[in-house]
């Protein structure tokens, strides 16, 4: 790892669309063909192919969880199109619905492997959960592709030695750290900050990792109000004039989904957007047309550092731009970070199993499947996406953007110009950092990573 | 000092809601000794039916005055459907549990609550509702250097109106004679030529109202979403032990203590804003068994 | 098994019955598999949590809408002492738990019966709520909503005897769990079943019956309510204890207060005018809900349904409808 | 030393003097009828000296020890126990049960909960006995919910009985009795309790029955009770004369 320091860190962010092309120039350097069909090794039985997917089908996270079971379907939809996963096994899905709580969750996870032997598991949206679904994923030895639930709690606290589990989408700590660089690139002199944010892991979370970011990046820069509304809150007008009332420069938002819906209509109407500078985490983590047309422009948008369907832009990276438009052909609807997640998982799981099958035929076991996954790497319509094999998460440059309304569109999106991609070695503790227990106390090993060496 | 006085707004408003909700809750306990656990999700179905129908008449966009106009007409349509279905589940599900121990009447209702909760999202789907367009055609109003939602007014005013309405009606009309000499000896009344089986048919069908009417009122400004009516019956609950279970007073002194009581809480004291509400009423329980305003 | 306080029970009579069941339990898992076993394990832990609400409910005549708390205490004092105490004995984990709940429920008690009916009612249920929102708000120490992890790696059983690392911990878990929950079970009912049928008890009953001549026999209402309230959030903190490495992880959802309605819910299917109605009611509530919310996505409108319909036309609940329609058969 | 004395003992409810300055010497041994019309605070007198209501001012003396500001509970320990003009028993529990509770309590053994009631030989049999002497046994096992009235009232008065009081309260034993069984219940309360040897005060208004079975009569009009033994003025006390001044306050 190269040594950054502040100044040459942010000079060197690449920003706007034709910048983004440029400067992510090893990833994007031509236009990866999709993959050919693969032809089978070996006998192959032609038994169902068991998924469970938990996420929310109700309540104010719908709005992330139903792209998430979009994605996921119309990927089954398409492999089993093809015949299947090694153009046998169809890919069949038990769906089952997030807000039924954490304890529900679990029970249903027990339910689906030991009762329905499902043969894999995905989804899972909330922070609370992946935590407490992952020990229990590895304990039942169930395969299992976390879509989101993106805490830094799960591999660094509750499976620090993951087998089954892995997860797709970015971890938390870099999608805090994207708001805290969008944000020092555009206000740098944005000092008093003030955060909202949900009362569970995923606020907890953001709330630290933006602030330690963001205190290396404006120097100076101090927490002058705090705000934890409950999850699922829908009267935030308390919140919001304490925000106002506290003077600060910037607010950082991590509410998300429904919540962040009612917030956003709820600040405009007492002004809040004209009082300070907005920087969010998951503003645009919901289906697209979530968000109306009244959202002010000019509000750092994040998707959980991942994906927005206009980026890459048209004609840059074609696995976007046909992932796009079969999603809107199939849904009518745009697709958010959470439907490729879901779709991303399922094509991960199939070029594992590919991959598994060409070197020992046959229906692969599920060690084979995970050794291949470990490490593995796809062209996603986010862009390239790494497993780290050391804890399982998914990698993938960060990316951030502005909101900018758009003729062309009922809802706002990226500005283009304003989109910064961060290459994720430079937000992410590296391989085999200590977790906390392993000679710190932090909370995740990315915050010591960020208070020790980050940006010295 | 602008900040003080929206939030002493954000309280009110919050207070008018809550004092809507606790008020049918009180008076239903009142008149008929019955604790609804549904109620809160009545005050959830009145916003979902009246996002709903602001929406299903003008759709999701449209603007104007006239059509402002109309979808504030259209509005209390929540609170009238609530009252009718009040008036289905009293005499079927309650009425035959009058002369059982008190204990079927909880846990019916609690039956209620869950059921609700799924026909709501049958009917009106997973994801939350709104009729934001009327608290957008209404504005802001400027005070000080702050913003304030013109609309949330109108829901302090309806809240205010309900007060004295119910007042009035409560304590000046005939029926809250008979409503008050129902709720003091059940017997009594009905040897006295009262048709009790129709009085508390109108008084649960009247407390059903108010919590769809806190529904339809709330849901300009929020939106409807699954799960609220749980968390709104635990504050309505909170208020009426404050209060005093039965006393209208007593819901709108305990609306206003609860949240003035939340508000400030998220501004000084986040971290135990919730459970600061929940000891206040066990305090008052304790020096106060019947609550502020109530009687035993 | 008969309706409270009948003729007096025939002890011979009841080990006649008693030990079949408790053999066929014992070799139960043979049967039927992990996963229901699994399932059976979290329907003993139900069944003392409602055999201790009913204690309240059947038969001292108050119903606590505010159990939550009891079981709550006594998962959440289990998860600290594994966590933050680094015990790994779950015999010194149930001490704790059980410990805890029982000083909760003094205190808590101690305030809630000096009312009774729905004030007694809603009290418990405010009291409750401060327990959870406690939990809710102070992420840095119970994890907020995300609640806190019990890792099964970290338990023992028995002094030390079974421990759960290595290669098939989860299968070796669930099948000596199942045993040692059992027995902590039978032991629960054997010392609840000698509780209402001591003095004691029927003093309890007489309370229910009729407080006011209950004084007038010299039984002091007041203290003996609290003692019965101590006892039976006691028995439910024990059974919040055991399900914590069962589920694996504790969380603010069983402090709500709906959690509450949940153990309402299991003690009047069974039946609350009956000693095994709740054990029954608890073990078939636990199936219900679980296949409810697996088979679909309206699993609330399914339960609801279920307990109107039991409130309305089976108020005597599983055990004393089936009563009902055994003296029925033998009448012809 | 009496028995029972009540000094200057005061229970009002608003204007109605329900006992009103009541002075009131009960002697051991004694089997009194309370006599008076409806309202005289016969009962108020009883559930003020039994701690069901809230004694205003005056004073209780039971065995010479002050017990007015004592709980229910702390009389029933001292000798004091009561029946009830309308039925209150343990309907949800046996016949044999409600009167063998009564027996815990006074044993002191109802704090007793990890032993089983039903191996109490000593309590059961006793509980038997008492049954049988209010010829309730063979009800022993019937809720007593589904007892005629009749033998409702009797195990009412087994339940006080069986806390064998020093003193006994007995609110209208036959009242709602069909008047065929009145004799049977009053012949079967007072030989047990003489039997006993127990001293009851009985409130009554048959008065067949108040001069078959007391040794000495106390007249309530008002509030305020007096001793009579004179036919005629009980008659006329209870025809309601107007000419109460004849039974003026004894002091």
């Amino acid at each position: 790892m190269n040594p950054l320091d502040r100044r040459s860190f942010l000079n060197k962010l690449t920003v706007g669309a034709a910048a983004a092309a440029s400067g992510s120039a090893a990833y994007f350097a031509g236009p990866r063909p999709i993959q050919a069909a693969y032809k089978p090794k070996g006998n192959i039985p032609d038994k169902p192919f068991k998924t469970g997917h938990i996420t929310f089908l109700t309540g104010p996270a719908n709005l992330l969880g139903e792209p998430g079971r979009k994605g996921h379907l119309m990927a089954a939809e398409e492999i089993n199109a093809e015949g299947g996963l090694l153009g046998r096994r169809k890919i069949e899905t038990i769906l089952a619905d997030e807000a039924a709580g954490t304890d529900a969750n679990v029970k249903e996870l027990r339910r689906m492997k030991l009762s329905e032997n499902i043969d894999l598991f995905t989804g899972i949206v909330s922070s609370g959960n992946t935590p407490a679904l992952g020990p229990v994923a590895e304990e039942l030895g169930v395969l299992t592709l976390f879509n989101d639930g993106c805490t830094d709690f799960l591999f660094d606290k509750a499976v620090p030695k993951p087998k089954y589990v892995f997860r797709v989408t970015n971890i938390q700590s870099a999608d805090g750290i994207t708001s805290a660089v969008g944000a020092a690139k555009a206000w740098p002199h944005a000092k008093r900050v003030a955060s909202l944010q949900p009362d569970y892991s995923y606020g907890r979370n953001v709330h630290e990792h933006f602030m330690l970011a963001y205190q290396k990046l404006v120097p100076g820069a101090t927490s002058v109000s705090e705000a934890w509304p409950k999850l699922g809150t829908t009267d935030f007008t308390p919140h919001i004039t304490k925000l106002i009332s506290d003077k600060p420069d910037i607010l950082i938002c991590g509410v998300w989904g429904g919540d962040y819906v009612a917030f956003y209509k709820q600040a405009l109407r007492y002004g809040l957007f004209d009082k300070m500078k907005v920087a969010t985490t998951l503003a645009f983590g919901g289906q697209p047309h979530a968000i109306g047309k009244d959202h002010p422009e000019g509000v750092l948008a994040g998707a959980h550092a991942n994906y927005f369907f206009t980026f890459p832009g048209k004609g840059r990276w074609p696995i976007n731009d046909s992932f796009v438009e079969r999603y809107y052909k199939r849904w009518n609807e745009y697709p958010s970070f959470e439907a490729d997640g879901a779709y991303t998982s399922l094509y991960l799981l199939k070029a594992a199993v590919e991959k598994a099958n060409a070197l020992v035929g046959g229906w692969p076991d599920d060690d084979a499947i995970i050794t291949m996954l470990e490490g593995m790497g796809i062209d996603a319509p986010s862009g390239y996406t790494y497993i780290r094999p050391d804890n399982h998460q998914g990698y993938k440059d960060a990316v951030i953007g502005m909101t900018k309304n758009d003729p062309k569109y009922e809802f706002p999106i990226w500005d283009p110009e304003s989109i910064i991609t961060i290459p994720i070695r430079d937000i992410t503790a590296p391989p085999n950092w200590p977790k906390p227990g392993q000679g710190h106390n932090e909370s995740t090993a990315a915050a010591n990573w960020l208070k020790t060496t980050w940006l010295t | 000092m602008d900040t003080l006085i929206i939030q002493t707004l954000n309280s009110i408003f919050y207070a008018a809601v809550l004092f809507l909700i606790a008020a049918g809750l009180s008076l239903i306990y009142g008149v008929m000794r019955i604790v609804n656990l549904a109620h809160g999700t009545f005050y959830a179905l009145g916003a979902f039916v009246s996002a709903w129908a602001v929406g299903a008449v003008f759709g999701a966009s449209s603007t104007g005055g006239l059509a402002l106009i109309g979808q504030l007409l259209i509005l209390p349509i929540g609170a009238l459907a609530i009252a009718a279905v009040g008036a289905v589940i009293e005499p079927t599900l309650l009425r035959p549990l009058y002369g059982r121990p008190e204990e079927y009447i909880l846990l019916v209702t609690f039956g209620l609550l869950m059921i609700l909760d799924d026909v709501m999202k049958l009917v009106f789907g997973g994801t939350p509702l709104s009729a934001g367009s009327i608290m957008d055609g209404m504005g802001s109003i400027r005070i000080g250097g702050l913003l304030y939602p013109a609309y949330n007014l109108i829901v302090i005013a309806i809240g205010i109106i309900s007060a004295v309405g119910l007042w009035a009606f409560i304590y000046r009309s005939r029926f809250g004679v008979i409503l008050r000499a129902t709720s003091q000896d059940r017997r009594m009344a009905s040897a006295l030529g009262i048709n009790v089986g129709r009085i508390y048919v109108q008084a649960f069908a009247i407390g059903c109202f108010m919590a769809g009417l806190g529904g339809a009122v709330v849901v300009p400004a929020q939106a409807a979403v699954l799960g609220m009516g749980v968390d709104a019956l635990i504050l309505a609950f909170v208020v009426i032990v404050i209060g005093g279970l039965g006393s209208l007073e007593g819901a709108l002194v305990g609306a206003l203590i609860v949240s003035f009581v939340r508000t400030a809480g998220i501004q000084f004291f986040p971290e135990i804003e919730l459970a600061v509400l929940y000891l206040i009423a066990a305090v008052v329980l304790l020096i106060r068994p019947t609550g502020l305003f109530g009687r035993a | 098994m008969s309706q409270i306080s009948r003729s007096a029970p025939s002890i011979p009579m009841l080990l006649a019955i008693g030990i079949p069941i408790i053999i066929a339990l014992g070799f139960l898992p043979r049967f039927i598999g992990l996963y229901q076993t699994e399932l059976l394990i979290y329907g003993f832990t139900f069944a003392i949590a409602a055999l201790g609400f009913n204690l309240l409910l059947g038969y001292t005549g108050l119903l606590s809408f505010g159990h939550s708390a009891y079981f709550g205490m006594g998962a959440y004092t289990v998860a600290f002492i594994v966590r933050d105490l680094h015990v790994q004995s779950m015999e010194l984990c149930i001490l704790g738990g059980v410990l805890a709940s029982l000083v909760i429920s003094a205190i808590f008690g101690y305030v809630c019966v000096r009312h009774t009916r729905i004030f007694f009612s809603i009290l418990a249920l405010a009291l409750s709520q401060v327990l959870w929102s406690l939990a809710f708000k102070f992420f840095w120490i119970t994890g907020g909503t995300d609640g806190i992890r019990v890792p099964r790696n970290r338990i023992t059983l028995v002094g030390g005897l079974f421990d759960f690392t290595g290669s098939g911990a989860y299968q070796r878990f669930v099948y000596s769990y199942y045993y040692y929950v059992l027995v902590i079970f039978l032991i629960a009912v054997v010392i609840m079943w000698i509780i209402v049928h001591s003095p004691f008890g029927k003093a309890l009953q007489a309370i229910r019956d009729n407080e006011v001549r209950a004084g007038f026999v010299g039984v002091p209402v007041q203290r003996f309510r609290w003692l019965a309230f101590v006892i039976s959030g006691t028995f439910t903190g024990l059974a919040g204890a055991l399900w914590v490495p069962l589920n694996g992880l504790t969380t603010p959802d069983i402090l709500y207060w709906p959690f509450s309605g949940e153990i309402v819910f299991m003690t009047v299917l069974g039946g609350f005018r009956n000693f095994a109605g709740p054990i029954i009611g608890a073990i078939s509530f636990n199936y219900l809900k679980v296949y409810a919310v697996a088979g679909s996505q309206y699993w609330q409108l399914v339960l609801g349904s279920v307990l109107v319909v039991l409130v309305m036309l089976m108020p005597t609940g599983i055990v004393g409808t089936l009563g009902r329609i055994a003296r029925m058969l033998r009448r012809g | 030393m009496a028995l029972l004395q009540t000094i200057e003992l005061k229970r009002y409810f608003g204007e109605t003097r329900a006992v009103d300055h009541v002075n009131l010497s009960i002697e051991e041994g004694e089997f009194i009828s309370l006599v008076g019309p409806n309202g005289a605070g016969k009962t108020s007198l009883i559930n003020v000296i039994s701690a069901l209501l809230e004694v205003e001012s005056g004073q209780i003396l039971f065995r010479g020890e002050d017990i007015t500001r004592t709980t229910r509970t702390e009389r029933v320990r001292a000798g004091i126990a009561r029946s009830f003009q309308l039925v209150n028993v343990f309907d949800d529990l046996t016949t044999f049960d409600n009167v063998a509770l009564a027996i815990f309590s006074r044993e002191g053994k109802t704090t007793h909960l990890a032993k089983l009631a039903h191996l109490d030989h000593a309590v059961t049999e006793e509980a038997d006995t008492v049954l049988s002497q209010f010829g309730l046994a063979a009800k022993r096992n019937d809720n007593a919910r589904d007892l005629s009235q009749g033998e409702r009232k009797l195990l009412d008065v087994a339940l006080a009985y069986a806390l064998k009081p020093k003193l006994l309260f007995l609110d209208e034993p036959t009242s709602g009795v069909s008047t065929r069984d009145k004799g049977q219940i009053m012949d079967t309360i007072a030989s047990v309790v003489r039997g006993e040897g127990i001293t009851a005060v009985i409130v009554e208004h048959d008065m067949d029955v108040v001069f078959k079975y007391s040794d000495r009569i106390v007249v309530m009009a008002q509030g305020t009770p007096d001793e009579i033994r004179n036919n005629e003025q009980v008659a006329m006390t209870l025809l309601g004369s107007a000419d109460t001044s004849a039974f003026a306050r004894k002091d």
